[in-house]
């Protein structure tokens, strides 16, 4: 059988079960804060109570990789799919990889680099 | 015109065909011919299982086996040929079984075996556990582990392609010419051996297991090429085809305990077989259901009923043995009743006439493989036989239920093993140019028929008649008026019209040459028929009722002479072990 | 009763493009897909081309495309589509080489590359056989029964995008042997199928179980055979 | 090629557009909350998120993250417990409950947005 790009695709097609499983959990936590635990209203300020507090983050954190490598791997999986030039599915697949990778700091740096502003949380 | 040089060429890749293309290939180089995809070929509608006295589940042994071939046989089968079955079957199951195919067990864990028609412990005491089985497709599992072995061994095969053109020249084979069927264009193929693996021919027959391939395309190159036919008169009917379409419901199903059923309700099989009942060889349970459909006790249709019309099948009862075991054991016959009988075989019987199944005559040749030309069993140089084309004879006058998958695994086996022996001693020869010439002439001839017969007509006409005038009864005046109407298709077979003028996979033309090959050796059927004035085996004459040793113990050799001519020769019967006597079930 | 059908046409010596040609059949009751074309094949025209043997659904030749769904022609009875007009075209996915007859060499590569065939590399008993219980050869028994139709693998939306893909059929194979207990070759055909154009093109779109003429439920052996993957690596 | 949808192939087809517009809100989702480093910035993008016509865009939102995780659900069943004979019923069972959540989902919402 011929091979494509890269070797396999076992992890990729498990990882994207056990994320989905975490980021279904994950998800449910995130609406339930957003929507029901506080009344529908997004603010900075009950935004920001709860990215204060370490146990957030490192949620927030956990939640922002898988979503964003099951997201792109997914995109991977379609574009294995459907295309088949090698050297055009090198380059798209190194695309969405680059910019999985420039969002995924662009958010880590929103997460971990929070801090609370001079004043404190009313 | 392309030529292709394979040292080893052998026609069909069935059961036969693929087993000995595994053992020519250890030496030689090989080609499989077949007209359709390898693992489409007809042994895998198979479907009861596969003869061996194993002894796994009783006291069963080669001789018990080889006696029952033979009394089966009605004392026409070779003894020699009957004594090699016998003995080498277990051998060949566990082959098959190291190969991988996947038989059903038993809770041990050895091959499970069945009970199948004629077959017996002791001599004809009781009924033996003697079919090795996997579940009701056996011949399928058979055919897909041998392909798959080809595949592994790196045999080549050249699909969809139809041998048109047998070159024999001086009593030496030289190879063949075939047609490629997608792409229209003839082809040689040179060999040092040629073998055919080519199957049966109960597409001559209107109610029919058979599939449409089987149209004894094999028989008749030979026949043309001017070589003998053997005891083509011996034709099994299988006593339970679904009724009108003649679709094959395993003999595995009264292995398994199914009852047959008059209109009556009554078990009939008590008067005609009172040990055996329902596993009475097939010949014989054939007969009695035709007898039962001719004297009105068959079933009726609810149309039949209403309009009075005596019945024209029986039924097949499988209502008192547990869906849970049926579904293990005979899964593929709820779908075959289903989709075919529109039965649920659990809850209703099954109707079921007597079908063609099986062709005990075929190509002559010795327990080697190798063709023989004549009463003197001198051989063919370069050609060779197996399978259910072939006569070897082991079968004789009537076959026992899965024992033609042993024969051609067997013999396609030995066979295989005899080309591997003498290819190389053999040499090529040249390709004498007629023979490319007549092949081309012929094909020209179908696609250039503008007449303005149908082929399909003609082809539905001989096998009505086939099954009236030829079946399972036969008396002189039927026979008679049978050749009359073969001499008439004949004859209407030279106006036919061939549409398609194409040369991509022009199916058109390809069944115009069946039906060639069909008019042609049904003759030969006939004519044996007729000059043989006895009853014996799968040939009952109701004008000549019984068994007539002193004259006719012997097999039928048939040639085509250059004028069309059909002559007959007859050839002793091989008796060693087993003296005939009257047969008693 | 009057049926019509529309037929695929498709002869590359004619020059036309691929196109419908309608056939109106009195059809009666019993009578499938396959006596149909042979009675159009008989009767209206002999040009029609399709594959056909043993027209009880066991050796596979007469897969194609039968009101939108990969049927094969001998056991599809015609009167039980209930519609007006029975649309028959070719196992899609295939290149048609003339009407209803596809060029299968793809499929059968596939099949060869998935070493269809038993890996043990201990010489068994020569006079007896390998043991193996009930219920393992239970295990392996519903995927036995496949006859290489090609239904499945046509039916694939994943195979009809990827054309390297292995297909359903190759899969079932490999899954036949692989859980055959006298089979030593798992590892050696796992490697062949963790592969971009292996297991992983399966997305359980499910359309091959649906086609299967054998109720064979293919993505029921992949997902064993993807797990397995996983539990060798993980 | 006309080849008949089934349960399965439609189950198929919206996981993967559901997912592949996940995936771009998911871009667009990280963008916004980079705007943290701002309360102010953030709260007047918040402010214009919230208007109705979002909060209706937010409600699409709401069924494509509920189809994917339920589809989600329906294909680890398959893969991880031989469901294959039942997806189809499994995935008629997890509509009728992913049209319940749906409902139950949507409303507060629409109401916080002052539709309802």
């Amino acid at each position: 059988m011929e091979k494509g790009i890269g070797s396999g695709g076992a992890f990729a097609w498990f990882f994207q079960r056990i994320s989905g499983a975490f980021l279904l959990i994950a998800l449910l936590a995130h609406f339930w804060v957003l929507h029901y635990a506080s009344n529908g209203e997004v603010t900075f300020q009950i935004v920001a109570q709860r990215l204060a507090t370490p146990l957030w983050k490192t949620i927030d954190l956990g939640f922002l990789v898988f979503a964003i490598i099951h997201g792109f791997n997914g995109f991977i999986m379609v574009i294995h799919d459907y295309i088949h030039s090698h050297n055009l599915r090198l380059a798209l697949v190194s695309l969405v990889w680059v910019v999985g990778i420039l969002i995924g700091i662009m958010g880590m740096i929103t997460i971990i680099g929070f801090k609370v502003p001079v004043g404190g949380v009313i | 015109m392309m030529v292709h040089n394979h040292e080893v060429v052998i026609i069909g890749a069935g059961l036969a065909g693929t087993r000995a293309a595994l053992e020519a290939a250890k030496v030689a180089d090989v080609a499989v011919l077949s007209k359709i995809f390898p693992s489409r070929s007809h042994s895998g509608a198979a479907q009861g299982g596969m003869a061996a006295a194993l002894g796994n589940l009783d006291d069963d042994n080669w001789e018990y086996h080889m006696f029952d071939t033979v009394k089966g046989s009605d004392y026409l089968g070779d003894q020699d040929a009957a004594e090699i079955l016998a003995k080498e079957a277990p051998e060949v199951i566990y082959e098959m079984e190291h190969m991988g195919a996947p038989f059903s067990r038993t809770p041990e864990g050895k091959i499970a075996q069945r009970k199948f028609g004629g077959h017996t412990l002791n001599f004809g005491e009781k009924p033996a556990l003697r079919a090795c089985y996997s579940a009701d497709y056996t011949g399928h599992i058979l055919l897909h582990t041998l392909f798959e072995q080809c595949i592994k061994q790196g045999v080549r095969f050249y699909s969809e392609y139809q041998v048109v053109h047998l070159i024999v020249k001086d009593d030496i084979c030289r190879g063949v010419v075939a047609w490629d069927i997608r792409n229209g264009g003839l082809q040689v193929f040179r060999a040092k051996a040629v073998m055919f693996a080519s199957g049966g021919y109960g597409r001559a027959y209107r109610i029919t297991t058979n599939a449409h391939a089987n149209t004894g395309d094999g028989l008749d190159l030979a026949l043309r090429a001017g070589l003998p036919l053997e005891d083509m008169e011996f034709v099994q009917f299988h006593p339970t085809g679904i009724y009108r379409n003649g679709i094959l419901m395993t003999e595995g199903a009264r292995g398994e305990g199914a009852y047959l059923l008059n209109k009556d309700g009554e078990r009939f099989m008590k008067r005609y077989a009172p040990t055996l009942m329902e596993l009475a060889p097939r010949d014989l349970t054939a007969r009695a259901i035709q007898t039962e459909i001719n004297e009105g006790r068959g079933c009726q249709t609810p149309e039949q009923k209403a309009q009075g019309i005596p019945g024209d099948f029986v039924d097949l009862d499988l209502s008192h043995v547990s869906e849970a075991k049926l579904r293990a054991v005979l899964p593929q016959i709820f779908d075959l009743a289903r989709n075919f009988a529109g039965v649920n075989v659990a809850k209703e019987p099954t109707p079921i006439q007597p079908t063609a199944h099986y062709s005990m005559g075929g190509l002559p040749v010795n327990v080697d493989g190798q063709f023989i030309r004549d009463a003197k069993n001198t051989p063919v140089r370069g050609l060779y036989a197996a399978g259910e084309c072939a006569c070897v004879s082991v079968h004789g006058a009537n076959r026992l239920g899965c024992n033609s998958t042993q024969d051609a695994t067997l013999n396609g086996r030995r066979t295989g093993r005899t080309i591997a022996r003498d290819v190389p001693h053999l040499s090529w020869e040249d390709v004498p140019a007629e023979d490319v010439k007549a092949a081309e002439k012929d094909l020209d001839w179908y696609y250039q028929a503008n007449g303005s017969e149908n082929v399909a007509d003609l082809r539905t006409r001989l096998q009505d008649t086939m099954m009236v005038n030829c079946g399972i009864y036969r008396n002189e005046k039927d026979l008679k008026t049978q050749l009359g109407i073969i001499k008439e298709l004949q004859g209407r077979g030279k106006k036919i019209g061939v549409k398609d003028k194409s040369k991509c996979f022009n199916s058109e033309v390809m069944e115009a040459m069946e039906l060639g090959h069909l008019l042609n050796f049904s003759e030969v059927i006939v004519i044996g028929a007729i000059e043989r004035q006895e009853s014996r085996g799968a040939h009952a004459r109701t004008d000549f009722p019984t068994r007539d040793d002193a004259k006719w113990l012997k097999h039928t050799l048939a040639y085509q002479e250059p004028d069309g001519r059909i002559r007959l020769d007859y050839k002793p019967v091989t008796i060693t072990r087993f003296q005939p006597k009257e047969r008693k079930y | 009763m009057n049926l019509t059908f529309k037929i695929y046409r498709f002869n590359p010596e004619s020059g036309q493009p691929p196109h419908y040609q309608d056939f109106t059949v009195d059809v009666k009751k019993g009578e499938t897909v396959l006596d149909v074309l042979g009675e159009i094949k008989a009767h209206q025209d002999g040009t029609l081309v399709y594959r056909r043997s043993c027209r009880s659904g066991i050796c596979g030749s007469c897969a194609m495309q039968i009101n939108g769904l990969n049927k094969l022609a001998c056991e599809t009875q015609a009167l039980e589509l209930q519609t007006a007009t029975v649309v028959v075209d070719p196992l899609p996915g295939f290149k048609p080489i003339r009407d209803l007859a596809v060029d299968l060499e793809p499929f059968y590569e596939k099949l060869r590359s998935i070493l269809p065939y038993l890996i043990n590399p201990d010489p068994p008993e020569t006079d007896k056989e390998r043991y193996q219980s009930p219920e393992d050869f239970a295990k392996i028994e519903i995927s036995i029964s496949c006859i290489l139709c090609a239904s499945c693998t046509s039916s694939c939306p994943s195979f009809w995008a990827d054309k390297s893909y292995a297909g359903p059929a190759a899969l079932v194979k490999a899954f036949r042997y692989s859980y055959d207990t006298r089979d030593a070759g798992l590892r050696e055909r796992l490697d062949m199928l963790d592969n971009k154009h292996g297991l992983w093109r399966c997305h359980t779109i499910m359309n091959c179980n649906d086609a299967c003429p054998k109720k064979i439920f293919p993505t029921e052996g992949i997902s064993f055979l993807k797990r397995k993957v996983v539990e060798n690596k993980y | 090629m006309h080849y008949k949808w089934k349960t399965g192939m439609w189950a198929f087809v919206f996981h993967r557009a559901s997912g592949l517009a996940l995936s771009l809100y998911l871009l667009l989702h990280i963008n916004v909350v980079s705007s943290l480093y701002n309360p102010a910035k953030f709260d007047n993008t918040m402010g214009f998120l919230g208007s109705p016509l979002f909060r209706i865009l937010e409600i699409g939102l709401l069924a494509a993250v509920l189809y994917h995780s339920l589809n989600g659900i329906r294909i680890f069943l398959i893969d991880f417990t031989n469901s294959t004979r039942k997806h189809s019923q499994i995935f008629w069972l997890l509509a009728v409950v992913g049209l319940i959540i749906f409902v139950a989902g949507a409303y507060p919402m629409l109401h916080h947005a002052g539709i309802l």
